[in-house]
């Protein structure tokens, strides 16, 4: 007696990045539990089961729904769609031209700025002279939010120097580790970076803001405090909440989970239709992480394991302290920003080929 | 006291691969007696004296003490029963020195003391032996002294010996021996292992034959015969063979007219080669090897004679002198190349350069042939049938035992292993042949087989440096025999021309006529 | 370079070096006594899983011994294939292997957060404070194991046995030496060493493990162990020398301006080139016991 | 030994520890609480039950059956070779290298194939040589240049190969030169052919050609190899060229059948892993061309439904690996063939009576 029943397919990245992949699955989760449906998620061991892993789920004719979570997934749902055309389907990250797929993007880049002023502003005011980002496998989603933060970092220092008159000489530190997996390369990149003198290393690596997260630890712990800066920031889902709630400053939230809700509620209320959805701060897809989204995230790790119900109080306590130990001014910079992107005043730099990288790091070097 | 010291019941011995090597043997060794233990190979004596030794189980009957039944599980369980065994394949270290190789065994004794006790035992059994070296370095028989002062080192009181003469000289034979009489007197036993009729009449008490796995016979030796023994070992059965065994026994008189050929077929001049450790082991030969002639070479083992083997035979380099075969330079010339210029050699280590133990024997027969037009065809292919007829021909003509042209090497005897590889190196039609050792630890009928062969090839004409341990084979085999001493020769002579003092002395390294 | 940066250099290599190392003094008492375990990697991965159950379950030493345990069964394990068994080594250690990947994965997946399992901040093993970082215990540990090693292989007498059972069993067998017992004994003494080196990637150095925690850490130390000849100060050297080029690479990496004029993917082989140049140039040659790798059999 | 039981042992005893191996696997389900049996159906069902199912095992085993050779080939001859990854993805990326060039389609395959191969016997030149001539073992050198050539390939694919819009890979092999789908709505393409067609030469070099016996020699007992006249180090280049080549081509199969895309991910995601489970299915066909073909086709099979086994059975695929695992670790159990001696299945051998 299911009402529906949906297909999540994973990229070889899979469950447990606390990011990415997690956020699909709680998405996917919760609109099942919503709307009655059966859920099942397939995950890939390389990238040569995307095609079949999709064709599977497809010739099995029992799924009202499959999502594929990962732009990875876009060839091989693009060879696989048009082969069963009355089958609905739903990809993250990625564009795929055909009338039974509803390809949901996000802005990432606009939120990436959102994170990225903060970042520059936070350096700008303790006087760090860098600002950090770690970095996974060189693919386009990251230039988006490569560029989108470098954008980011750029305008925070300007706005620091309307604000106060003193001109910061900030400089950006950024790692692409190669790897998606590797803790330890994470937590040695960030280490490097806060010896350096990074305020804040943004993790766009997923798993690797566990070793992030350590290594801000260990520099807290150095340097005898509990909370930050320096300061971590958190990627996809709001991981603010991790590391005792004051070590994360902010989270660029990428709501993937909102992406997939969204799309079996279509199907689910019978109005998908084919196309693009694109997900950014109008729509609430992409946010910088905020005191809702704090306590949404705190059940997602005592769900996960990685905290229990004891630590709650003490984790909104920590963060609210951090947060408040920040001036206001920079709070509401963010927002400013924030506003400008909505209302169009400012256009977030979107970087996709490698040569529209290399424009953008030439137009923002952010070296000092 | 115990009319016995161990006592074997009805033991069998089936080998995981189905061998069956011993049928309901029963054996006793008594307290102050040598029992020689005779057979030909396969015949089941070292299966037999690896599960009195404890290093094998039987798979049935059992082994008895005064004490009562015993059973061992390892060879420790032995040794604390004060029963050790020599094996005839060297069980040392070679990394390690001869003293750590006993130390292995001895447990709490510290180094030094070990040493002064090790240095003590040399001087009584006058086994000498550098106590300092890693055995690796050591001529097989210096490691063969080595294996028993190991066992010695342990003060043992049922002492077993496998084909332990099989690499010593006379003149260190001799001194075992006297070894072992004083064992003896001290009310020890020992189990002596040979192939070698005389000595096992020479030491022993008591002479227990095995012959396929089954006890052939048991004698006084004061109350029997080499020619007696030869037929326990054979069998009613072997017929023909029997007058070969009478050749083995008194060394055949063999006609020794040595052809004078004009063209010596292989010249050695001042040769000088270096051993593994560095120093000069060969100190400037010279000799010439005449086409129809038998060189033999005697000597104490580790003077030399395998370094200048391996130096004719293309496998270690030349430090200085002048080698030709056939008029043909062999410095710098490859084994392949010298097989090709007419060249054989019978290893004297024959797991090291004369068999690849998990090949068939078939792929072993063409060993070092397979790129002869015979066995390799158009496109490099590997001519199998031909292989495989030129295997079934070789274990026919050299009465190889293996369960097949398909059986790995590793299958058959050591005896048939070493038949193989003879047979192959003659299989080559070649010109001169360099056979080092080439009947050690075969038993009587393999050996005589091999020395016959050799006399013939003489006969036709071919070029044979014949080394060996045997000296009543380099005697009774060669037409000159050149006694080598520390890397030189001390001496060459006619075998008729030699009287028993002046061997011992020219084996001692007294140089002829130095009197 | 200031000398912050220095520190923080040599703290991070350090780190580094320490599972490669323990792993790879192990394996080389397992070597020389004739074991040739290439399972170290899956011992890594296992270990650094359990090492996170039991550290949730009873703070950082239980999380250490449970890897500590983890290495001592698997090498129970193998010691009873190849010691006893007389299997296959090379065969095993690959089934060890992929055994641990699937296991590890599979474990994660079932329990709680898949992919992923986070040793709590309270269950962590607490560094060593010093003014200039933070070390974590198992650092000193580390740098004096192949010391003792050392000592144990070449001084003593129960060196010698394990020596001669790697080099000629059948002398050490001969010698009333229990061969097998010897060689389970040091396989699992090496297996236990990678267990705990396992349990010091999750319970000490990263805070937690994932499906692919050990990374090729486990082909880096039996390379080092290759590397040293199955000499255990030189097995060290091998771990510093990988540790710190392998923490020099991320560090240049990250100095503002490099990966502009060289790719951080050149930069990132340097610890790989530098091993390499080191075991060519000056090395070259090394020598294996005898019998490393070769089923005992008497029969 | 009889032939008849040389060639059937390796073959029972694999099939005996493929059942430890799915019984320890039935374990490992069980104590998590998942039900063995069904999940065992699907991936039976799935992966050998239907043509589908069959051409996605044989898709998983083509590039594992050259990963497997290279392997093999340098087992046979005493060399650990574990550099077949790093061969493999030198192979993958030269293959796309030569879709640079337009080619007519004939030809193309052809010239793309010969240079992975090329690209694979170059990658592993280095590790030869400093085996032959430094005397380096090839286990840690090929390990290093495994880690060369993945960052190495990194760089290339970000760099220099980089599809200019999707920079997440690299450009995809040319139309021309794809190996054609030999069942259409599968991933199975002639891939299998170049595969298959490898593991044959192989076994004809080994057993029926003088150089593939003097490889042999040399892996058994190098010593009396030389004596016999095998040049060591010729032996060891020969061997680690063919390895080399063999793994590039399994790249290049990868890279140039494998549906959609035709190209190679940044991060490797499409190649890593298939050399070391060559490794793997090398060792369960027991390091024999003719024993690694069904070898690699199980293997490949296991994978191929481990995916329908999640879905259907909601087994977590990774306890695949964990049955593979356990199947090679029985394999290195000779006590197997004792099972054998009581089934009666291998002839004795009596020496005596
Ligand atoms: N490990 C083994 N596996 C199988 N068969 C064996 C094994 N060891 C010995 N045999 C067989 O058992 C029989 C007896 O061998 P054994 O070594 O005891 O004979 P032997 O009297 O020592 O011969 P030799 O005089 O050549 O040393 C032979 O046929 C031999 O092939
Ligand atoms: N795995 C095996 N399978 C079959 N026979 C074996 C095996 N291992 C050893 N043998 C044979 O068992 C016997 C015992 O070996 P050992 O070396 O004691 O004597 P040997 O090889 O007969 O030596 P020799 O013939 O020179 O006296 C030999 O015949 C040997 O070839
Ligand atoms: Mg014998
Ligand atoms: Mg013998």
């Amino acid at each position: 007696g299911w009402a529906g029943r949906v297909a999540l397919i994973l990229d070889v990245g899979g469950r447990g990045d606390l990011s990415f992949n997690d956020m699909g699955y709680k998405g996917t989760e919760e609109a099942c539990a919503a709307f009655g449906w059966e859920f099942v998620d397939i995950q890939s061991a390389t990238s040569a089961d995307y095609l079949p892993n999709i064709r599977n789920a497809a010739r099995s004719r029992r799924f009202d729904l499959i999502i594929c979570v990962g732009f990875l997934l876009a060839d091989a749902l693009n060879a696989v769609a048009p082969e069963f055309p009355d089958q609905k389907f739903a990809i993250i990250d990625a564009v795929v031209p055909h009338p039974n797929v509803l390809s949901i993007v996000f802005e990432e880049q606009e939120g990436s700025a959102l994170v990225g002023a903060l970042a520059g502003m936070l350096a700008a005011h303790y006087g760090y002279p860098y600002v950090g980002v770690v970095l996974g496998i060189e693919i386009p989603v990251l230039y988006h939010f490569e560029g989108g933060y470098r954008f980011g970092i750029d305008w925070g220092l300007q706005k620091y120097a309307q604000v106060t008159g003193k001109k910061a000489d900030v400089g950006l530190l950024w790692v692409y580790t190669g790897t998606f997996s590797d803790i330890a390369k994470g937590k040695a990149a960030a280490e490097a970076q806060l010896e350096q003198g990074a305020v804040a290393v943004y993790n766009v690596a997923g798993p690797l803001g566990i070793g992030i997260l350590e290594a801000v630890s260990a520099k807290l712990a150095k340097e005898g405090r509990e909370a930050g800066p320096p300061f971590m920031i958190g990627v996809d889902a709001n991981q603010d909440w991790m590391g005792d709630g004051n070590k994360v400053v902010a989270s660029m939230m990428k709501r993937v989970d909102v992406g997939c809700y969204t799309a079996i509620q279509m199907v689910h209320e019978k109005t998908f239709r084919g196309g693009v959805l694109s997900l950014g701060l109008r729509n609430k897809g992409v946010a910088i992480s905020r005191y809702p989204d704090l306590l949404e995230f705190i059940d997602f790790g005592i769900k996960a394991g990685v905290i229990t119900e004891a630590d709650r109080g003490r984790i909104i306590e920590n963060w609210k302290a951090m947060r408040a130990a920040i001036p206001q001014w920079i709070w509401d910079a963010v927002d400013e920003l924030e506003a400008k992107i909505l209302s169009g005043e400012v256009v977030v730099p979107k970087p996709t080929t490698r040569e529209e990288m290399l424009a953008v790091r030439a137009r923002y070097p952010l070296v000092r | 006291m115990a009319p016995f010291l161990l006592r074997a019941e009805r033991l069998t011995k089936v080998y995981p691969d189905g061998t069956v090597a011993l049928h309901g043997v029963d054996l006793e060794v008594r307290p102050g007696e040598v029992l020689g233990l005779l057979g030909e190979n396969g015949a089941g004596k070292t299966t037999l004296t690896k599960i009195l030794s404890g290093l094998l189980p039987p798979t049935s009957g059992r082994l008895l003490t005064p004490a009562g039944p015993v059973r061992f599980h390892s060879p420790k369980d032995a040794l604390r029963l004060g029963i050790g065994m020599v094996h005839q394949h060297f069980a040392l270290v070679g990394t390690f020195t001869a003293l750590e190789n006993v130390a292995l065994g001895l447990g709490g004794m510290s180094l030094p003391a070990l040493r002064e006790r090790l240095e003590a035992l040399i001087a009584e059994t006058g086994l000498h032996v550098p106590l300092d070296v890693p055995v690796e370095q050591l001529a097989v028989g210096e490691r063969q002294r080595v294996e028993i002062l190991k066992v010695l080192a342990r003060n043992v009181n049922l002492l077993i010996l496998d084909e332990p003469t099989s690499v010593l000289t006379p003149v260190e034979t001799a001194e075992l021996f006297k070894f072992l009489r004083a064992l003896r007197e001290k009310g020890k036993a020992v189990v002596f292992i040979t192939h070698k009729l005389k000595e096992a009449l020479a030491i022993t008490d008591r002479i227990v034959v095995l012959r396929r796995g089954r006890v052939a016979g048991e004698v006084e030796t004061a109350r029997t015969s080499a020619a007696e023994l030869a037929r326990l070992m054979v069998g009613a059965e072997a017929g023909g063979r029997g007058s070969s065994v009478e050749l083995a026994t008194e060394t055949p008189a063999v006609a020794r007219e040595a052809r004078a050929a004009a063209e010596p077929a292989l010249v050695v001049e001042d040769l000088r080669v270096r051993a593994d450790t560095g120093e000069l082991a060969v100190r400037g030969l010279s000799f010439a090897l005449y086409p129809g002639e038998i060189l033999g070479i005697a000597g104490v083992e580790g003077n030399g004679q395998t370094e200048l083997v391996e130096a004719l035979c293309g496998l270690r380099p030349i430090e200085s002198g002048r080698v030709l075969l056939l008029g043909r330079p062999v410095a710098g010339r490859s084994p392949l190349e010298l097989y090709r210029l007419g060249l054989a050699h019978i290893p004297e280590d024959r797991w090291k350069h004369g068999l690849i133990l998990s090949f068939t024997v078939m792929e072993n027969a063409i060993f070092g042939l397979q790129r002869e037009r015979a066995f390799r065809g158009p496109g490099g292919l590997l001519r199998r049938r031909a292989a495989l007829a030129h295997a079934a021909r070789l274990v026919r003509d050299f009465q190889i035992q293996a369960a097949g042209l398909h059986a790995p090497a590793r299958s058959l005897s050591g005896g048939n292993q070493q038949k193989l590889i003879v047979g192959r190196e003659l299989a080559k039609d070649p010109k001169v042949i360099v056979a080092a050792q080439p009947t050690r630890g075969l038993d009587i009928g393999a050996a005589q087989f091999i020395r016959e062969l050799l006399l013939k090839l003489r006969e036709e004409g071919r070029a044979i440096l014949l080394v060996s341990a045997d000296l009543d084979e380099v005697l009774a085999l060669a037409d000159r025999v050149a006694f080598m001493y520390e890397g030189a020769f001390v001496g060459v002579a006619r075998p008729a021309e030699l009287t028993p003092e002046a061997i011992g002395l020219l084996m001692g390294g007294v140089k002829a006529g130095a009197r | 370079m200031t000398w912050a940066y220095f520190w923080s250099l040599l703290s991070i290599s350090l780190h580094a070096m320490v599972p490669i190392t323990l792993a790879a003094v192990g394996e080389v008492i397992g070597e020389s006594a004739g074991l040739f375990n290439i399972g170290l990697e899956g011992i890594l991965l296992l270990s650094a899983f359990t090492g996170t159950l039991g550290a949730k379950a009873g703070g950082p030493l239980a999380g250490l011994l449970a890897g500590v345990a983890t290495g001592l069964a698997v090498g129970f394990v193998f010691g009873l294939i190849c010691a006893f068994g007389k299997g296959n080594q090379l065969i095993a250690g690959v089934g060890l292997n992929l055994f641990a990947l699937g296991f590890v994965a599979f474990g994660l997946q079932v329990l709680g957060s898949p992919g992923f399992h986070k040793v709590p901040d309270g269950s962590q093993l607490p560094p060593i404070r010093t003014p200039v970082g933070a070390f974590s215990p198992l650092i000193p540990l580390a740098l004096a194991l192949p010391f003792f090693v050392h000592w144990l292989l070449g001084r003593t007498r129960v060196g010698l046995r394990l020596k001669a059972v790697g080099e000629n069993p059948e002398a050490a067998d001969v010698a009333g030496i229990p061969v097998e017992w010897v060689q389970l004994l040091s396989t699992m003494a090496g297996a236990a060493l990678a267990g705990l080196a396992g349990a010091y990637m999750s319970v000490s150095w990263l805070g937690s493990v994932t499906k692919e925690i050990s990374a090729g850490r486990g082909f880096i130390a039996l390379a080092t162990v290759v590397f040293s000849g199955l000499r255990p100060l030189l097995a060290l050297a091998g771990g510093l020398l990988f540790g710190f080029f392998e923490s020099l690479a991320t560090w240049i990496q990250s100095l503002p301006g490099v990966k502009e004029v060289v790719p951080w993917q050149f930069i990132a082989m340097t610890p790989y080139v530098a091993t390499l140049l080191v075991v060519a140039g000056v090395i070259g040659r090394v020598r294996f016991p005898k019998a490393l790798g070769v089923p005992y059999r008497r029969e | 030994m009889s032939r008849l039981g040389q060639g059937l042992r390796p073959l029972v005893e694999s099939l005996i520890a493929g059942l430890i191996g799915l019984g320890v696997g039935a374990l490992i389900m069980w104590a998590w609480g998942y039900n063995p049996w069904p999940a065992y159906r699907v991936l039976f069902q799935e992966s050998f039950g239907s043509t589908y199912g069959l051409a996605g095992a044989l898709a998983n085993a083509t590039p594992l059956i050259l990963t497997a050779l290279a392997f093999a080939i340098g087992a046979r001859a005493g060399l650990f070779i574990i550099g077949a990854e790093g061969m493999m993805y030198m192979g993958a990326l030269a293959a796309v290298a030569a879709s640079l060039p337009r080619l007519p389609a004939g030809l193309h395959p052809l010239v793309s194939l010969a240079l992975a191969a090329l690209a694979g016997l170059l990658w592993g030149l280095i590790p030869a040589l400093l085996r032959a001539f430094r005397g380096v073992h090839e286990v840690i050198s090929t390990i290093m240049f495994n880690w060369l050539a993945h960052f190495l390939a990194f760089y290339l694919v970000a760099n220099v190969l980089v599809d200019p819009v999707r920079a997440e890979k690299t450009i995809s092999v040319a139309r021309t030169a794809r190996l054609p789908l030999l069942l259409r709505g599968t991933d199975l393409s002639l891939g299998i052919g170049v595969a298959v067609g490898c593991a044959l030469l192989a076994y004809l070099w080994l057993w029926h050609t003088v150089s593939g016996y003097e490889v042999r020699a040399a892996g058994a007992n190098p010593e009396a190899a030389r004596y016999a006249g095998v040049a060591p180090r010729a032996t060891v280049l020969g061997v680690f060229a063919v390895a080399g080549a063999l793994a590039g081509l399994a790249g290049a199969v990868e890279a140039m059948g494998r549906p959609p895309t035709y190209a190679v991910y940044s991060g490797l995601t499409n190649l890593a892993g298939f050399g070391f489970d060559g490794i793997g299915v090398a060792m369960i066909g027991r390091n024999h061309p003719l024993g690694i073909l069904p070898a690699a086709v199980f293997y490949g099979g296991l994978q191929a439904g481990a995916r329908l086994m999640q879905m259907w059975a909601k087994v977590p695929f990774e306890v695949v690996r964990a049955v593979q695992g356990v199947i090679v670790l029985a394999l290195a159990l000779p006590e197997l063939l004792r099972i054998l001696r009581r089934l009666g299945l291998l002839r004795r051998v009596r020496r005596h009576a």
